[in-house]
């Protein structure tokens, strides 16, 4: 495989496809979600490229690229500041349908993934069920062929751009709380559904609540064998085994932190990128950086050889994220004053106004409260290190 | 250096204390936050009746006498509150360095920030220097027997409100950045151009414009040589009463953190019980009370005028930037999603924090100046001060 | 109270009294003990000149100092490099005697620490009982007006040089084990004592393995009731509330790092204390010493004022403790490849070979790895942070 | 990058594992140190009748022509079993310098190398320098049709029991450091004066004195210009040995702190039950593995002569040094008193780190160093430089 040409030919594709307003949308983006026009607008362009589900096998549209291309496409859009994907029916419902979906389910749901006609969110914490996902009260009731669905959702992304969401939900009391749970498919159509968008730290909506009342869903919209949805949800963390980019993204930190520096002074006046005592701890940063990349080159090519990932996966999501952190807070520190100015409009891809600070500080100080969740959702970096001391200690 | 207390300083901290917890709830705070004046005109006001504009000032001055000690109280609140009242801009800024400068006009100011009809700001960052001291490329050329000031300010915190603005600039006639003398500005000279923003601590800031403002030849409060003394004499209590709000924030961030943790039950226990959780709590409360002593001794030290303060000062504030960011993540980290909201109190200390840490000065820069102020044999200062703390108590 | 003249009486007393062979044993001391035969010859002067005991009651032979007099002669002890005293006699057990013994023990043995002609050893921690002290095992049963103890204690410091060792051992097995424990003072030479010397990471002994085979000790040598020797022996944390001075101690390592700084240059020959990366990781330590130093002052002048000093008490100890690994390690590092030579004869104050490191870099790496056994004795850090988080807590 | 080993690289690996644990035991180590000998000349000889003396010298020169990742194996193990005996300075610096100059001198030592009759050092630090290139103050003077050199070399590892010294010496006549020329000095000549000492990982070194020491004209291998090239050449293998080895230590001391933390039991349950002991363990295993991958990448870009390896040798001398310390360091930690003893093997990880970590520059230089090979576009250098390790795998 000659993967210099591939990433070339990724490389054009990109200088070609990716308009100035995508670009800034990339530019601008300071979490987990981009702008959500400029999200699905790049969503459609690599559908119709036939590159927007690279991790898909083949046959149910991937691309069918080795993980090797997978890693410098993800790279490459990053470096292009492509706006990043929404993952939820992309890398997490759509894998999750093709191994455990009817052909039914499939049929339906997935192309719609692909174009881009769904938009997915995820319903799986409650408010007394975080990090304790197990302890989820939302109920599933049988009635005929329809489950009655009651209570709430809560840190649903997106899910006030969605029009459909995938649930865990509890169809049973058991004394294991994690063997009563079911996984359904819910159109937020459907009547009896309340989303109530949550204003972050950075001013702007990502998370929501949704609140269930009465709501039907046909049993048919029921993803594996009922009470068996822990099994089917549990995939997911599986499938993200090598599925991390966090080299991407902490490459677009570094580009933004050189940005910062080859513009901004420190408070005497002194070029930032001239501060020794600062380019030390930007460089701790950068090898730990260079380690963690090389980790997922590791196990990417372990991978590709057909080896386990084991406990490395989960150490790539403990140590890239806290890294990301680091990244940010340096970024932060760099930007000096610039960080304080707060215009959540400033950073949508078609504000036409003057900002406060210069471009390059921008995004300093939501990319650092943003990405202060990075360490909190898909488990905390507490229980992260719970599971992994598990897998080393075999206690 | 044991920082007991006097009878009125202990019913200054029980009075502000309680008018802050009766008036400024967090609810209230975010519906003046979501409204469009850029703080609560009616809790400045009340500061005003109970005193507090007046605190820091000589009796001589119309003001109360207030030391360090009430300084640090009084900031320790607020941070802990999360009042976003431009007391720092108008009172501790604006008024520290009209108090400096003397003379009649400077009176009339001060008589108006302490009754509370006044607002100031002090605008001295700009593109390439975010330090009073920075060297600046404004420019202020005689004229006319006066002043014509022409440039940019950047950030200037409580520069939209402001009745006057204090802004620094260079009477160097050569292009570059020069030494900043400091000119009085009415907010509603000709020329004066305010583009306002809030700011991510729910205060409010502008970026100014200087179109050729004219002003009296009296408008010069202190040229260069005098304006660095007079910033430094402003410098630590402004410092102090940044540490104090940073520790102000830990103390709410920590109390938040051990509420919570002690309520919310995951895998069947309180967070409380898991060992980690702990020992993490035991972190973040070491890093508060090794920050809170810091703090004490800037106060004690400024209170009795110690050649130590400006060293004390730089450690203070390198020290409440590491420990008010170790305290506030980990005050996120500890909740969870619940932190990551607008609607729950806890992040928005994250926020000040990391303000308050750009702020005359971050960390990296208060290290390399407490090197230079300690000039090497920092530790070995109690013992050559004349027998430390303990001479003068 | 003028403590500026006091500290030039200390000073002054200092300058007269410590020999150079006492300065140097107190420049080479890399732990908690200095060469013993200087530490005693130091501690004799002190008896003589009625200093030994300052944290004592002026009745037993204390000086009758405040806390801030305390304080400041600690300082000036440690800035003059006199060498520690040993801690057993003077800070453990004295105080403990004086609080819990008979009269007869306090006649007899009060007198005989001061002037230095008992040294103690402690005999707490067991193979099988570190940190859970409580689980010690070394049994005394009583046997008409004696004892008889059998088992063995480990990590017995200067159990080699001592002639006396206060013990823990189980004088009955509860269901509680804190409450089946007594507190026995033991004569090094009654028969059946076997002492063996643990050589230490840095290639010296200050650590004895004592065994107790079938010895017998006299009923009158209990101190407090019999099975209520936990009691006596918490008592010994509560006397070291106040009683810390890491203070002292991270001047004396600064200073150390200070002369490194001047005499000795980085890999390509810059001077360290001109590397701002490097100072700028030495002034993060100072300024946390420093807010050290004044927390220490806060419990102290606190005490002063009949405070109690609660978990800053702790907190002194975890956090002067991990600044003061710090600071070692910051030598460390600035002592360079200078650090590698073993001489661990070039320690004591006698030697007078040639030594292979410059002396300004000769202790370094035995401060270094001698140091790392602070956050482990009395009571591991981990275990320290349990305590607090008890405190703060109320869990 | 999957480093899948090849059948050789695999039977390498098991061999020399297999060799340390039947015969280099903890216990015989302490035997060994405790007797006056530098190092085992036994396991010498059994290294050299492994083959292991040849391995990383070119078929050409007599040797296996083993690559980086050859060496890395190696290393690794004679980290994790606490080796003490000289190959690094013996095979890795001497010998790579030689090989690096050839001629039939070096090709009649080299032979001696990997027939393990002869010991060689490398003797470059001074008092004011401790990298090989550094400027030095010891001085060649031509005489004689020869050289004549003069000056002190410091903490010259393996020293003692070498037969030749491989020294860096100016040609500059005049006084101050200049720039190191390569001198290869028997240790039996006259002139030539070691003091030994142990040092404290086990080793041995010495401190050389040079008095005048009288050289043929063929004794200088290189000029400062050649030098400064063989030393580029030798210097990232080196690098890549002192980080492997590194990484074998973190395996030793997490390994064992897993096994002690399992067994030890206090309140109750074992060590590893405690929450805050399993997280301990956990930020171990992160820092070593973070650090094998740096270690791995840098054999990869070695074995094919990339042009990114300086810049990730530098960036894994600075991240193992952090590592093994951290790891080390932690290792004693769960332990307690016991890992604070000569008699177990816990301890002795951290200072054989200690010392890497001062070997061929410590962490803060490789950062510099680092910055200066990225050029600050560092993390972009697998998109530039022609499809990164993809490309020619």
């Amino acid at each position: 495989m000659d993967y210099g040409a591939f990433r070339r030919e990724v490389r054009a594709f990109l200088d070609e496809a990716l308009t100035p307003r995508l670009k800034r949308a990339g530019q601008l983006q300071t979490s987990v979600f981009a702008d959500f026009e400029a999200t699905m607008e790049w969503h459609r362009i690599l559908y119709r490229k036939g590159w927007v589900a690279p991790d898909w096998p083949p046959e149910y549209g991937g691309t069918g690229w080795d993980l090797i291309q997978r890693h410098i496409f993800q790279e490459e859009c990053k470096l292009a500041d492509a706006p990043s994907l929404l993952p939820m029916g992309l890398q997490m419902l759509g894998p999750l349908l093709i191994r455990y979906g009817t052909e039914a389910q499939k049929a339906h749901y997935l192309p719609r993934i692909l174009s881009g006609e769904d938009v997915w969110c995820q319903g799986y914490s409650e408010p007394g069920a975080g990090s304790d996902l197990a302890s989820l009260k939302t109920r599933a009731v049988r009635d005929g062929d329809h489950y009655v669905v009651d209570g709430s959702k809560i840190w649903t992304s997106m899910a006030h751009h969605a029009n459909r969401i995938f649930c865990l939900v509890r169809t049973a009391n058991t004394e294991k709380p994690q063997a009563g749970i079911s996984f359904l498919l819910v159109d937020m159509a459907t009547p009896g559904i309340t989303v109530r968008p949550i204003v972050g730290l950075d001013g702007r909506v990502e998370q929501c609540e949704v609140f269930f009342d009465g709501v039907r869903v046909p049993v048919e919209n029921r993803v594996g064998a009922e009470n068996q949805g822990w099994e089917v949800a549990k995939y997911l963390l599986a499938f993200e085994r090598g599925g991390h980019h966090f080299a991407a993204d902490h490459k677009k930190q570094l580009r933004r932190i050189a940005r910062i520096l080859a513009a901004e002074a420190d408070p005497e006046g002194r070029l930032r990128g001239e501060d020794p005592d600062f380019c030390a701890r930007l460089a701790a940063a950068e090898v730990e950086a260079l380690a963690l990349e090389y980790t997922e080159l590791r196990v990417k090519g372990g991978l590709a050889a057909g080896a386990s990932p084991g406990a490395l996966s989960s150490l790539i999501k403990v140590a890239g994220c806290e890294i990301g952190q680091r990244l940010d807070a340096l970024a932060l520190e760099a930007a000096g004053l610039w960080c304080a100015p707060f215009q959540p409009e400033a950073l949508s891809p078609d504000w036409t106004g003057t900002p406060a600070a210069p471009d390059h500080a921008l995004t300093a100080m939501a990319c650092y409260v943003d990405n202060r969740a990075s360490t909190i959702y898909g488990g905390a970096a507490e229980v992260q290190r719970d599971i992994m001391a598990r897998h080393l200690l075999g206690l | 250096m044991h920082l007991e207390l006097s009878e009125e300083q202990r019913l200054l901290a029980d009075s502000i204390e309680r008018f802050l917890r009766d008036h400024y709830a967090f609810e209230r705070r975010r519906e003046l936050l979501a409204g469009s004046e850029p703080f609560g005109r009616d809790t400045w006001q009340a500061f005003a009746d109970l005193g507090l504009l007046a605190l820091p000032f000589a009796e001589t001055q119309g003001g109360l006498g207030g030391g360090a000690v009430e300084l640090l109280l009084l900031a320790e609140a607020l941070g802990r509150h999360l009042v976003v009242e431009p007391y720092f801009e108008t009172v501790i800024l604006a008024g520290g360095l009209l108090a400096a400068c003397g003379g009649e006009r400077a009176a009339a100011l001060l008589e108006g920030i302490q009754s509370g009809a006044v607002q100031g700001a002090f605008a001295y960052a700009e593109r390439g220097g975010g330090l009073p001291e920075s060297a600046v490329a404004t420019r202020a050329q005689p004229a006319a027997g006066g002043w014509r000031l022409a440039g940019r300010k950047a950030v200037v915190f409580n520069g939209a409100a402001a009745d006057f603005l204090l802004v620094t600039a260079s009477e160097e006639t050569e292009g570059g950045a020069g030494a900043p003398a400091l000119f009085l500005v009415p907010g509603e000279a000709p020329g004066v151009h305010r583009r306002p923003y809030r700011t991510w601590d729910g205060r409010s800031a502008c970026e100014l414009e200087l179109a050729g403002v004219e002003l009296p030849a009296e408008a010069r409060l202190f040229d260069a040589a005098a304006f660095a003394g007079a910033w430094a004499r402003v410098r630590d209590r402004a410092l102090l009463f940044l540490c104090a709000e940073a520790l102000g924030g830990m103390e709410g961030a920590f109390a938040a953190t051990v509420e919570y943790t002690k309520g919310r039950v995951q895998f069947g226990q309180p967070l409380a019980r898991f060992q980690v959780v702990r020992h993490r709590l035991v972190d973040m409360y070491i890093q508060k009370e090794l920050a809170r002593s810091l703090v004490q001794a800037l106060a004690w030290h400024l209170d009795r005028d110690d050649p130590a303060a400006p060293r004390i000062a730089a450690a203070a504030k390198a020290q409440l930037s590491a420990a008010g960011r170790f305290v506030t993540e980990n005050a996120i980290q500890l909740h969870g999603g619940i932190a990551m909201t607008d609607e729950y109190h806890v992040g928005h200390y994250l926020k000040r924090q990391a303000v308050i840490d750009a702020l005359l000065g971050d960390r990296a820069w208060h290290l390399a100046r407490y090197r230079r102020l300690a000039d090497g044999g920092a530790l070995q200062a109690t013992e050559t001060e004349g027998g430390g703390p303990w001479t003068s108590s």
